[in-house]
């Protein structure tokens, strides 16, 4: 149902989540945030390019995400999220609160450096 | 009980109106609800985000039902009744569970970030009729409905097809 | 009478292991029931093809309830229970209508190719069970079951996601 | 829910069909099907890339197509068939029945000549 790849990108790991992440697969992707935020990775970029929705309970789960991260100092970012995902974040005023971007190059560290060099 | 005994009698003999989803509390099972509803939805024509709004919120309400009413057990029955009415559709959850203190149902402020707290608002931000029944012999009983700005698009297929004159 | 009422004990009371949907004999009905079935079929690990053949037996099962059952009618109840068993699934369809003669259900010879006549044909070559039961009080009950080749997975999802060691 | 759109394609009529083929909305494939060779067209292909979900009263609604056209001598042809698809016409037996083909170039006639000069 949920498929989840994480892999290492430079200085980045990239979660790649696809399905939909509701009360039955959001503890998934708890685990692996956990997992990760654990060893305190210092940035980690979620794609939601497949997700085709998301509730509160998958909300929660990055809000989770975030506040592990933010008490070491690594960045939690999200990219690809589309228009039902988004409207989620939206309704739930968290689009301000989460770093969102459009594609995974403009999530990247590199790339911005190169975008603003 | 007379309007169970009426709703039953209606079932077997007469004419139904609704569609009725019975499912386990299990968090596995919310996929079924939310497709039958986005479906529900696209035939009344509600646009792609008055479906993904009125399925957020079903979505939203079984899954407080699994976690409150049920305490998690995910063997106990959900009954969503979706009914397509004038101009948009109401949809109502009922269990069988422990009884919620509506003083209770409410989400956290949303300034005070911190994970969860999120459901009861995205409920009522959604949808236009949002009403607890707790007043029932046993369990909860949700109203939920959503209109959409103008009257909805007949329920019937009526796309004319193109077709080209031909030689 | 008896099993009516045990099952509506059964559900307010106890655990419930099933999926019921229950709506209105209208063709445009049909793929919420489609959507819940091949829903469930990849629950319990079918194949795509399993899936895919279960769903086909339903919602042609369905149909014929539409045609045969009711003439027609788009307002009669259809009622749709499945249930995984052990290695596969079962699926109920209760009518109220017309009852079927038992010898008329039967498909065209493959043959003598004609519109229409292949429905029972496709409900019976992808169904490991097919049991049309004439004998209620009122209306028909069809029973249907697909069973995986080896013993069904199991319903949690245990995939594990890929954590590389970082840094 | 189904989508069809009809165009000329030199002497072949396309019929691009989205979306699920039922009960429900074969009657629409069926308009268009008789509309079509109710005008006698020689040659019509149907795209079916994008139908997802088709049973018997599609297949019932092809083979009307099928046998109405024999009788004035034109051409019914399928293509783009996925894997759903593709099953209930061997279930039925029709896949040998059918001029079944995988692409929109291979069905239409001049890309054929175009391939066996
Ligand atoms: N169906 C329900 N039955 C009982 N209590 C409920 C129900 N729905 C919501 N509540 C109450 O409302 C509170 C807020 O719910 P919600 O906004 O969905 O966030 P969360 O479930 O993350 O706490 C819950 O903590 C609970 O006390
Ligand atoms: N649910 C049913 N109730 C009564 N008769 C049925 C039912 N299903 C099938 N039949 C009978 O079986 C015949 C074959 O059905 P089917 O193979 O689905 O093709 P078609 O519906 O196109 O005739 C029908 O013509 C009908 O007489």
């Amino acid at each position: 149902m949920l498929d989840i790849v994480t892999r290492q990108k430079d200085q980045a790991v990239i979660v790649a989540i696809s399905g939909d992440v509701d009360l039955y697969s959001s503890p998934e992707v708890r685990k692996v945030l956990i997992g990760l935020t654990g060893r305190k990775a210092p940035l980690i970029v979620v794609d939601l390019r497949a997700v085709s929705y998301m509730d509160s309970s998958g909300i929660a789960t990055l809000v989770e995400g975030l506040q592990q991260m933010s008490k070491y100092g690594g960045e939690l970012r999200l990219f690809g999220l589309g228009a039902a995902v988004r409207e989620v974040f939206e309704l739930s005023r968290l689009d301000k609160v989460f770093q969102i971007y459009d594609s995974e190059a403009a999530a990247l560290p590199d790339n911005q450096a190169a975008e603003t060099p | 009980m007379k309007a169970t005994k009426r709703k039953r009698a209606n079932l077997h003999n007469k004419t139904i109106d609704t569609v009725e989803f019975r499912v386990a509390s299990d968090p596995k099972l919310l996929k079924i609800i939310r497709a039958g509803i986005t479906h529900l939805c696209e035939l009344i024509g509600f646009t792609p985000q008055q479906s993904q709004q009125t399925t957020l919120a079903v979505d939203e309400a079984c899954s407080n039902i699994i976690k409150y009413a049920y305490g998690g057990a995910t063997d106990k029955p959900i009954i969503v009744t979706a009914r397509l009415i004038q101009n948009g559709i109401e949809i109502i959850l009922r269990d069988f569970g422990k009884k919620a203190v509506p003083a209770e149902i409410k989400s956290r402020d949303l300034d005070d970030l911190r994970p969860g707290g999120l459901g009861v608002h995205l409920i009522r931000s959604t949808m236009d009729v949002v009403s607890y029944d707790t007043s029932r012999k046993r369990g909860n009983e949700l109203r939920l409905a959503k209109f959409s700005a103008a009257p909805a698009a007949a329920a019937n297929s009526d796309q004319t097809p193109v077709v080209p004159a031909s030689s």
